[in-house]
């Protein structure tokens, strides 16, 4: 168990992800204060943190939704770059951020399935118009990840007509479908009534034990213990403290940490 | 009710329904495009592109076709520097003139109802796409394009149907449509009622069809908005 | 019925027939010669603008009791309304642009006396040579139309337009090569071109294009008419026609 | 400087009438709106609620109105109106003409027409109220009026104002082509003054300004009336 | 701990609700096949059941948002009387309608506040226009009411302004402001997050402590363990089971309950 305030060094090698001294200001607010982690293959890494310690926000930057102020970025051994515009960072190239998010899952906490396509045509859409990959295969691995998740006897319905948790699980079928080195899930089950949230754990588990490498932002603590790892706490922008899930929840972590799962009786 | 004098007027007007349907094709089809760019600018980070397009709007919603159909067809030839340029040839035609006035108009309207289907796309089905990978054109013809045509469409019928009978205005600059047709009717055998609801009964049916069109044109994209199909 | 006020109705935008001055008041030919028939008739009259394009179903319906508007009489509107005697008779000719090849066709200067019907005129098949592959613009559904479609429609590109004034400006662009209509209509044209415009060929006169321009009446009204056809008889009678004509359109129309 | 004098307000200027001729427009417009708000919310109300006739009413009503050149439906109330009038007026014993006045027959015109979209407008703007607001206002035992007046009417206008804000702009334009009942608008002034000048152009472009001019006042007018009806709403909820 | 399949006697008591036998479709769908319960002043019943078993369904029908089929109601000891019209049960007078539902206080699961009114005036709608209580007094009622669920601070602001919490601690004061005599409360809290769900409860514990009588279907397996007196278990449109937490969560009901809460490690 380490307390994390210190840079780690941005070792280029087998890392899936690499982050390294990531800021982020929103205005005057200041909502990422240097992080840095690295996720090496099949790493399942849980971030715990209460509501606005910036955990979306971190997952954000790391696919670049949001650009980070500063820090560096490694996604699969490949450097992000950026340059200076008008004293704001920006990618250099908009190809490579392209490219960098095709290698990046990312699953959403609201699905953010698009509604006016089928399930089959939400998975099929990446592979065929991004990875621009045969029609006919694409479909093909879509069915057997949809078969997967589970939900293979809806692919032709659409997004409106699933509940909660098929429409998760689609979403992660579409993320799967670019077959990305690394996974980003943001709170996937919280907005899941306690049977959905069993069932898309479950889908989270088997990608584990395949080795895919994952952050998972989560307030679930059994997934959290059992699941990932290892464990993040994120505190006001930074990493309060990190380290195997046995020893985090045996209560070898910093006191903020205790007090956050305080309510959990695992 | 004299059978045989509605008869013949509407054989008449009947003879001038192609004219006014290549003017509503035409001026539909330029007026759509001339709208993607003005959305295109409008939407643009540069103030200058977005100042300018909402000039243009408000100058071609704010103001009665009639008007710019004249400035267009009569304003335009009083300068010499058009006349005696390559346009010249173009401009010269009345029916490039009608079209052309038509197209401005609606693209100013258009570009208003776009813009408006613009903004209904959820931020966080662009993200999703984003996250993916998507950008650009890619983007906006999978994603941004398809739904913001969907959300559009109802208003974009109600635009349609008005450019039919906005045609009517086309004989100011002598293309004789529908309903100038009826006018010069009207001033040959001075019956107005009768040969203005010969008129009344073709637009109504012109636009009905279309109508019903658009509908099965928005029942056919929303299929993602209905109920599921019942599994029994 | 007793005839103590009665209403007309004119356009007030064809200029010089009658015209709205910038305070709003009507003037013009038309409106002078209107008060002096009422004066005549010792009938009170209100002068009201209207606009053309529904100013004859509006008499129909009652909305005013006299057309007084450049309206020629016609067989057709005579279907629908009835007419005073002509208190004008105007020529019609063809206008063109003052460079152009056009100009100075055979015939500039003078006037030709037709009858209804009249084919065969020398002069009319000079131009039918001089015009071939023009472009001729008339006013939609005037009796002029049906001239120039019958004597050019074969040889010369025809555009009929809603207005006068329309055509006019199309003429000075060189959209169209030529103009046909009426010749006091185009004298005010010609002042406001500057001299761009001038007529070609001869004038059209006599009774081809109808016996000239009357008053508009409800056909039930014969009283009305029977009053107003005296006055102008006394008007033209006394020269009234003829002054208020030198005055407002340089030349005489009476008929 | 002669473009001075005669679009001025001199003796010879035709300031005065322009001016007068788009109060005139403004005047037509604003009542046609308020008929057409009148027939809007029937024609919405039989087309929501109604049963099979009333809702075939409505429709019959949106598809006419919407679907036939707005020149006839004002020759139609104009004529028609007018021939209406009289009659009723010779069968209680009345010789002679009794007429619509223009300006009633252009409003009335110009607001049936305006009803037909305003009714679109409303339908529309009930259905975006959230069903779980009337199920709330229910439950709380609300009788139909109540719902109604506290529920419904308020956000239904709410909702509304963007829709009413078009439809104002298209009245005031149908409102040109009242010039054929002889009523003194802004675009039969404008044309007047061009057939009595023979300055077409110049008085067509100052005609098309003044449509500018009113258009913007109205536009900010709107503008305001949404931020003010939005104001329980988030910042960046669908504003310009 | 009753298996409940027969049909309980109303006894128009003291029962704050009783419930006979309803029975409720959907074109063909049966969605509650014969329903009967009973309400006793004080009580608070936790409604569980998978997704689709019915339980909004029911309470809908209780405070007659939908019509059962078939059936009787009593609130607070007064019979809704029904009669039919085309085949088809209908309330026989709009007005008992109207005064049966201003004593059923119903929260829903999306708040459904009135987003034109701010906070305060959503309180006060009812008492103020249903009730036609003076407007002073209500007030003064409304913000006694907004500081006991702790969102005083809140009531000049409109609904889109507030956090979810915020908005379902609204909705309660809203209808506490009814001065209802049953509280009927469907998924309070299923769209909250972790923490927003322990402050909602808590407002609900204290409502149950003061004698309120509360129908309330959850998810949240601690709530109807530790704060209701009595669980029911609906399953396919039925009562399963029923009976006091105690003997229900200690593995004294029916096999599928047991199923149901599977994952529950309470
Ligand atoms: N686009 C933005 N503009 C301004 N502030 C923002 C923006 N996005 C997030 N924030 C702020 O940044 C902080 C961190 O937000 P973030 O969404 O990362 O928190 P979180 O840890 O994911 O919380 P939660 O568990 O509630 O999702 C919050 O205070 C939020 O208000
Ligand atoms: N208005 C309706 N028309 C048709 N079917 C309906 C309607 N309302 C509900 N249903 C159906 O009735 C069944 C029960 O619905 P209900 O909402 O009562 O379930 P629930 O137990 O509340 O489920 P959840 O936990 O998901 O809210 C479902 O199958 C649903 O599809
Ligand atoms: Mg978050
Ligand atoms: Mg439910």
């Amino acid at each position: 168990m380490v307390h994390e305030h210190s840079i780690e060094p941005a070792t280029a090698t087998v890392n899936r992800l690499s982050v390294r001294n990531i800021r982020k200001k929103f205005g005057s607010l200041e909502v990422l204060r240097g992080i840095s982690l690295e996720a090496h293959d099949g790493d399942v890494i849980s971030i715990l943190g209460s509501s606005g310690s910036g955990k979306s926000t971190f997952l954000r930057c790391i696919n670049l939704l949001e650009i980070a102020d500063d820090g560096e970025i490694w996604v699969d051994g490949e450097h992000i770059n950026m340059i200076k515009k008008h004293g704001r960072n920006v990618p250099a190239s908009s190809k490579q951020v392209d490219h960098i998010r095709a290698e990046l899952g990312m699953v959403f906490q609201s699905f953010n399935l698009w509604s006016h396509m089928t399930i089959l045509q939400n998975v099929i859409e990446g592979p065929v118009h991004v990875l621009k990959r045969p029609r006919a295969e694409c479909i093909a691995e879509a069915e057997a990840l949809l078969e997967k998740v589970g939900i293979a006897e809806k692919r032709h319905a659409y997004p409106a007509h699933l509940s909660g948790g098929q429409q998760q699980r689609a979403a992660i079928a579409r993320s799967l479908a670019m077959k990305p080195k690394v996974m980003l899930f943001d709170e996937p089950t919280s907005a899941l009534d306690p049977e959905l949230v069993g069932e898309v754990l479950r889908v989270m588990r088997s990608l584990a034990e395949e080795g895919m490498t994952m952050l998972v932002v989560t307030h679930e603590m059994n997934f959290a213990r059992d699941v990932s790892n290892r464990v993040v706490f994120m505190r006001e922008g930074q990493i309060d403290c990190t380290g195997a899930p046995a020893e985090m929840f045996s209560g070898e972590s910093s006191p903020a940490f205790r007090q956050f799962i305080g309510n959990f009786r695992g | 009710m004299d059978f045989v004098f509605i008869l013949q007027t509407m054989k008449t007007l009947l003879a001038a329904v192609p004219m006014t349907l290549a003017l509503f094709f035409l001026s539909i089809f330029f007026g759509g495009l001339l709208a993607l760019l003005i959305v295109w600018m409008r939407v643009a980070k540069n103030p200058i592109l977005s100042n300018f397009a909402k000039g243009y709007i408000f100058v071609f919603r704010g103001s009665p076709l009639l008007i710019q159909m004249f400035l267009v067809f009569y304003g335009l030839g009083q300068f010499g520097f058009i006349r005696y340029s390559f346009l010249w040839p173009f401009l010269r035609e009345p029916f490039v003139c009608a079209v052309l006035s038509l197209a401005l108009c609606t693209a100013g309207y258009t570009a208003e109802i776009f813009r408006s289907g613009l903004r209904a796309v959820p931020v966080k089905e662009i993200e999703a796409a984003r996250s993916i990978g998507m950008s650009g054109f890619l983007l906006v013809r999978r994603i941004i394009g398809p739904i913001a045509f969907r959300h559009a469409l109802p208003a974009y019928s109600t635009e349609i149907v008005m450019m039919v009978k906005s045609t009517a205005l086309a004989s100011l600059v002598t293309v004789w449509e529908v309903t100038g047709v009826a006018q010069r009717l009207i001033s040959q055998t001075y019956r107005t009622m009768e040969v203005f609801l010969c008129a009344a009964a073709i637009y109504l049916i012109l636009n009905f069809v279309i109508l019903q069109a658009m509908a099965l044109l928005e029942h056919r994209l929303s299929q993602h908005r209905r109920a599921a199909p019942r599994l029994s | 019925k007793d005839w103590k006020t009665v209403t007309i109705t004119l356009e007030g935008a064809y200029a010089p027939w009658n015209v709205t001055n910038p305070d709003g008041t009507l003037g013009g030919f038309e409106p002078e010669l209107a008060k002096y028939l009422c004066d005549q008739m010792k009938v009170e009259c209100k002068l009201v603008a209207s606009d053309w394009d529904g100013m004859i179903p509006a008499l129909n319906a009652g909305k005013f009791d006299v057309i007084m508007d450049a309206l020629s009489i016609t067989e057709e509107r005579k279907q629908v309304i009835d007419f005073s005697i002509p208190y004008a008779n105007t020529h019609a000719g063809f206008a063109t642009q003052k460079d152009s090849p056009l100009a100075n066709a055979a015939g500039t200067g003078a006037v030709l006396k037709l009858t209804p019907g009249q084919t065969g005129i020398a002069e009319v098949e000079a131009m039918k040579t001089a015009f071939k592959g023009k472009t001729i613009g008339i006013q939609a559904a005037t009796v002029y139309a049906k001239f120039i479609y019958d004597n050019f429609g074969s040889i010369a590109t025809v555009r009929e337009y809603k207005t006068g004034a329309e055509r006019d400006l199309d003429l000075e662009s060189g959209r169209i090569d030529l103009a046909f209509d009426d010749a006091v209509y185009f004298g005010t044209t010609f002042e406001k071109a500057n001299g761009a415009l001038v007529f070609t060929g001869p004038e059209f006169g006599g009774t081809i294009f109808g016996i000239g321009e009357g008053l508009g009446l409800r056909k039930a009204d014969t009283d009305l008419k029977a009053m107003f056809d005296k006055a102008i008889t006394a008007a033209l009678a006394d020269g009234t026609v003829k002054t208020l004509s030198m005055k407002w359109f340089k030349t005489d129309v009476s008929p | 400087m002669w473009i001075v004098e005669v679009l001025g307000f001199g003796q010879k200027g035709w300031g005065g009438l322009l001016v007068a001729g788009a109060l005139m427009t403004l005047c037509v417009t604003i009542v046609a709106l308020l008929i057409g708000a009148i027939l809007g919310t029937l024609v919405a109300w039989a087309k929501l609620s109604g049963g099979g006739v009333a809702r075939t009413l409505g429709n019959a009503y949106t598809t006419v109105f919407r679907g036939v050149p707005e020149l006839l439906i004002i020759y139609l109330v104009y004529f028609g109106g007018s021939g209406a009038v009289s009659a009723i007026g010779r069968s209680l014993g009345y010789e002679g003409f009794l007429g619509l006045p223009s300006f009633a027959a252009g409003a009335l015109a110009v607001g049936i027409i305006s009803g037909a979209y305003q009714a679109e407008v409303y339908r529309g703007a009930y259905l975006a109220i959230p069903k779980g607001e009337l199920e709330a206002a229910e439950a709380i035992g609300m009788h139909r009026s109540l719902l109604f007046r506290r529920i419904i009417a308020p956000q239904v206008i709410r909702f509304a104002i963007p829709g009413i804000g078009n439809v104002w702009q298209l009245s005031l334009k149908d409102s040109a082509l009242v010039s054929v009942t002889g009523l003194a608008d802004l675009m039969r002034t404008s044309q007047v003054a061009a057939g009595s000048t023979r300055q077409y152009l110049l008085f067509f472009i100052a005609g098309g300004c003044l449509y500018l001019i009113l258009t913007s006042l109205s536009d900010r007018l709107f503008n305001r009336a949404e931020r003010r009806a939005n104001r329980s709403m988030p910042s960046s909820f669908g504003q310009a």
